[in-house]
């Protein structure tokens, strides 16, 4: 070993002086490494969890938990095949239902909600379902946790669609209620949970401490399913959510009202763009509660082209409902802007994934753009505040 | 297996009719009515949009194995053309979907429109080819039998999606 | 529907005179579809099973079966987590050991054996294993069936190395043996298995009829381990199999004698080159049995570049040793040739898989191309013949 | 957690202690000797590699989320410190695997060769972040204790591979 480091040094003081230099020949060796295992830094409203459908390999789906700030990943939560997830609201479980298999993609399947705490990312926790959750396109309300955080409201759709009432403390599924063909599970008040659905309403439900129903209410008509459908993905507000249309309509749900009310829709598009200009991706809007801005994802295109993603964001403060800004996306780049959401913090940054697989960090005021992630995953359909 | 197909489709057609007054579920055949009020607005989208297609290929339009071919207006994943089946057969090893959503497509050979059942063909992971997604005439999941976003395994034995087929059923509106 | 045709009768005729032209407007309708299963067609030694780790996705790994005439995919055989494939003597069996869990990739793991009927290629049965089957890189060699296709060979690593005797018939595992630190599973004679070891020599061990070891005994020694370790994705040839050093040695072995044989290794590489041209990439050797033709992803690289793709396919005659033929890999359009693998008929294809995921046919002849299929997954690290 | 550490990496070495003599699988002992016998042949190469890599970023060789990162000569797979983890920690829900393949690192800063040990980090899926795949002093399986392509998760309780983490043992043959 002695001739050989002799050899070692020669080779490098004949080949390499810049790097002798540099070196410090006679200093202490590096001490070993240890071996750990990282710990979440505090959690920061600049995080963003980025759904990857793993479209290519849908079995494995994932949400990647990325820190905008230091432009790095922090973590993975494995999601299965076709997830809900839903995070609590104290932050601290993120609950994902999904699909698995006993042989991989083929086998007996199951389907189960599975709880990981968001401090540490391990799962904590299961709860067996039916095997009939809904398996349909990612959004934040194929199951949603009640607000005061008891109950787990769980679709499904067989393609009958239904709702199965999950007891957080208990573990265990304790009701289910049909829905009327209407889907998707959005939370007001203490214990009620409303649906969408083909006649343009809202089908409310209530339940008691039990979980089970003891109310159902339809609401008036609040847009035409013919004529301009909003889409399913829909930013949740300070009072309740926020729809877009097809063609650019925004339409507003008040949830804090003992039955859901309506303030009158107002338009993204004047006159001459509507038709031209629409709404589209696979989460085609964001909502800054606090400051009312609201991001959308616009292109041009006529009918059949609501999944194709945004050329430009645009920005509209929805008090006014006046456009502030139009941001456009360097489609060479980064192709089209499908997927936007913004945090909730007074200083936002709005998070955009594009069809390219790259996660774009812009300032939420400005829209400077502060860094481009590439290879976020195969397919970021969706994002989701921490 | 031609057999359990038709029982899957008769069973599933059953299905749709028990519940279609109920939940206002419109399966295959309520999808054909509800297609046809929605023409009013298709000739004109329908012309730009393949007038834009046309440059990525003379025949496209003909091709299965291209996300242009005329019957896949509304098609959304990976084409089982490409996978080992063809527009309208699913690959060895797989299982077509008993349920499916609809769609009614333009065929510029003969200038009529036609109404076609998307199927999905399920029990193996993604296949992965031929990634192709049209929306003409698609609509929310909470319109299902419109819709191209949900999983049309979910019925299935095995859920699990692999590729999409095409089925002409016959001219829109007759 | 009347007015409305006669509109869209009205735009077609003012908007597309030429579509018009070439419609038959009075002809019949077309029928309706029928909803099927495609067949496979006959067997074609121009298939080839394209082996992808989807490794971004490990978890949902498969073999895509290609036909090398038509340039199509003709199926799919999901093959889980870190597989080992065989193929039956009969070739109507696809056998695959593979990894599952009862979570997607966490939860209880079960090791299995799946069978695949390669005409259906639909799954036919499974044999449950001990979960230490060998998790290691895609070989046609982590499992083998016996010549006699009565057993299979299923090699286990913990990181101890062991094998695994399945009785086909009974489908289950009927016998286990150690094999001293040696990996892999070359079958050979009707009931022999070899491994190889990490001191340069073959362990070959025999087993009854009720697949228990009656015999073992460890080769001469035919590589040197520390100075030029051949890979262990060898190639069967008529009397055995053939390795690869990493610098360039052909190791020939025959396993027809009643003990293993080792005619004179010869070099892919002359003087000039050695060390400097390398084999390469993740199956760098293909054999043509009958034809005796050899043909070798080549690269230019230095100690530790073994994994490094082919810039060239380099063509030998492994009879006399001497080189036919280098073909240039068009890497600015493909990237490195990683795999490569050769039909065994008479006019042999070349299939090649690329660090682009693209899937080249080459006529095995003149290395002409015959066509390049892009997007053949994510990681095709591995070719088949059916 | 640190205490189950200890207790796996405990095991794992008394567990290579029982197996060597017999079975030849140099763990992470016996490939500390087993790398110094290949010390003769690595200044030349990996000056050659050193400078054809420089030209990837003048830093590359001191950052821990680049495959050009000096620790990293023979790692193969998803970096951790692109993951959640650093260069030799694991990502947050995962566990690192008590047995290890071996690789032998010149540090250019202080002109030294280090043992490295490469841990996988385990029970997540594919990180699918930051690939890298280097090979100084790597061997083919039968050599395991020098062997990057095996899942080295192989003895976790759950065996899935998330990533990899380069951990310094200490100087080359010291």
């Amino acid at each position: 070993m002695r001739i050989d480091s002799f050899i070692r040094l020669a080779v490098i003081l004949l080949l390499a002086p810049v790097r002798i230099a540099l070196a410090a020949p006679m200093s202490a060796p590096l001490p070993p490494d240890h071996l750990s295992i990282a710990q979440l830094p505090a959690p920061s409203p600049h995080w963003i969890y980025v759904y990857d459908e793993a479209f290519n390999n849908e079995t494995d789906s994932r949400l990647n938990l990325y820190d905008g700030d230091a432009h790095r990943l922090l973590g993975q939560i494995d999601t299965g095949y076709y997830p809900g997830f839903s995070l609590s609201p104290d932050g601290h479980t993120m609950a994902v239902a999904t699909t698995y298999w006993s042989r991989g993609g083929h086998g007996q399947h199951t389907d189960v909600i599975e709880f990981t705490d968001t401090r540490s990312l391990s799962i904590t926790g299961e709860v067996v379902l039916a095997p009939t959750r809904t398996q349909g396109p990612p959004t934040f309300y194929n199951l949603s946790y009640s607000k005061d955080q008891r109950f787990i409201y769980s679709t499904n759709l067989t393609p009958a669609a239904s709702m199965s009432v999950i007891d957080v403390a208990k573990k265990q599924v304790v009701a289910d209620f049909d829905t009327d063909g209407c889907v998707q599970a959005y939370a007001s008040l203490e214990r009620r949970v409303s649906s969408i659905c083909e006649n343009g309403k809202l089908l409310s439900v209530t339940v008691d401490d039990t979980g089970h129903e003891i109310a159902r209410d339809f609401s008036e008509r609040f847009f035409d399913v013919d004529q301009d459908p909003v889409f399913i993905q829909a930013a949740p507000s300070t009072n309740g959510m926020v729809f877009v249309s097809f063609l650019g309509m925004v339409h507003a749900v008040d949830l804090k009202t003992a039955q859901p009310t309506f303030p009158t829709p107002w338009s993204l598009v004047n006159a001459a763009q509507r038709g031209h200009w629409r709404p589209g991706g696979t989460q085609m809007i964001a909502l800054h509660k606090t400051l009312g801005t609201l991001y959308v994802t616009m292109h041009q295109g006529g009918e059949g082209s609501h999944k194709v993603g945004g050329s430009q964001i645009w920005v509209f403060d929805a008090n006014t409902h006046r456009r502030i800004a139009r941001w456009t996306i360097d489609l060479a780049k980064y192709g089209t802007a499908i997927a936007v959401q913004v945090s909730q913090d007074e200083k936002p940054l709005l998070f955009v994934s594009t069809e390219t697989s790259t996660l774009l960090t812009l300032d939420g005021k400005t829209g400077r753009l502060l860094h481009a992630e590439a290879k976020m995953g195969q397919t970021p359909w969706y994002l989701i505040n921490p | 297996m031609q057999q359990r197909l038709d029982r899957l489709l008769e069973r599933a057609s059953r299905h749709v009719a028990q519940r279609t007054s109920r939940r206002g579920f419109l399966g295959l055949f309520g999808a054909a009515l509800t297609g046809a009020t929605l023409l009013p607005l298709l000739p004109v989208s329908r012309g730009g949009q393949a007038m834009a297609a046309e440059p990525t290929g003379a025949n496209a339009v003909d091709d299965p194995a291209s996300c242009d071919y005329w019957k896949y207006c509304a098609i959304d994943g990976f084409l089982c053309a490409c996978c080992g089946g063809t527009s309208s057969s699913c690959p060895p090893g797989t299982t077509p979907s008993p349920i499916t959503w609809i769609g009614t497509c333009h065929n510029p050979a003969d200038g009529r429109d036609y109404m076609v059942s998307y199927n999905d063909c399920c029990g193996k992971t993604s296949c992965g080819a031929c990634s192709c997604n049209r929306n003409e005439g698609e609509k929310p999941m909470y319109r299902l039998s419109l819709n191209n976003d949900a999983n049309w395994c979910m019925a299935n034995d095995n859920p699990n999606y692999h590729c999409s087929v095409s089925v002409l059923l016959g001219v829109a509106g007759q």
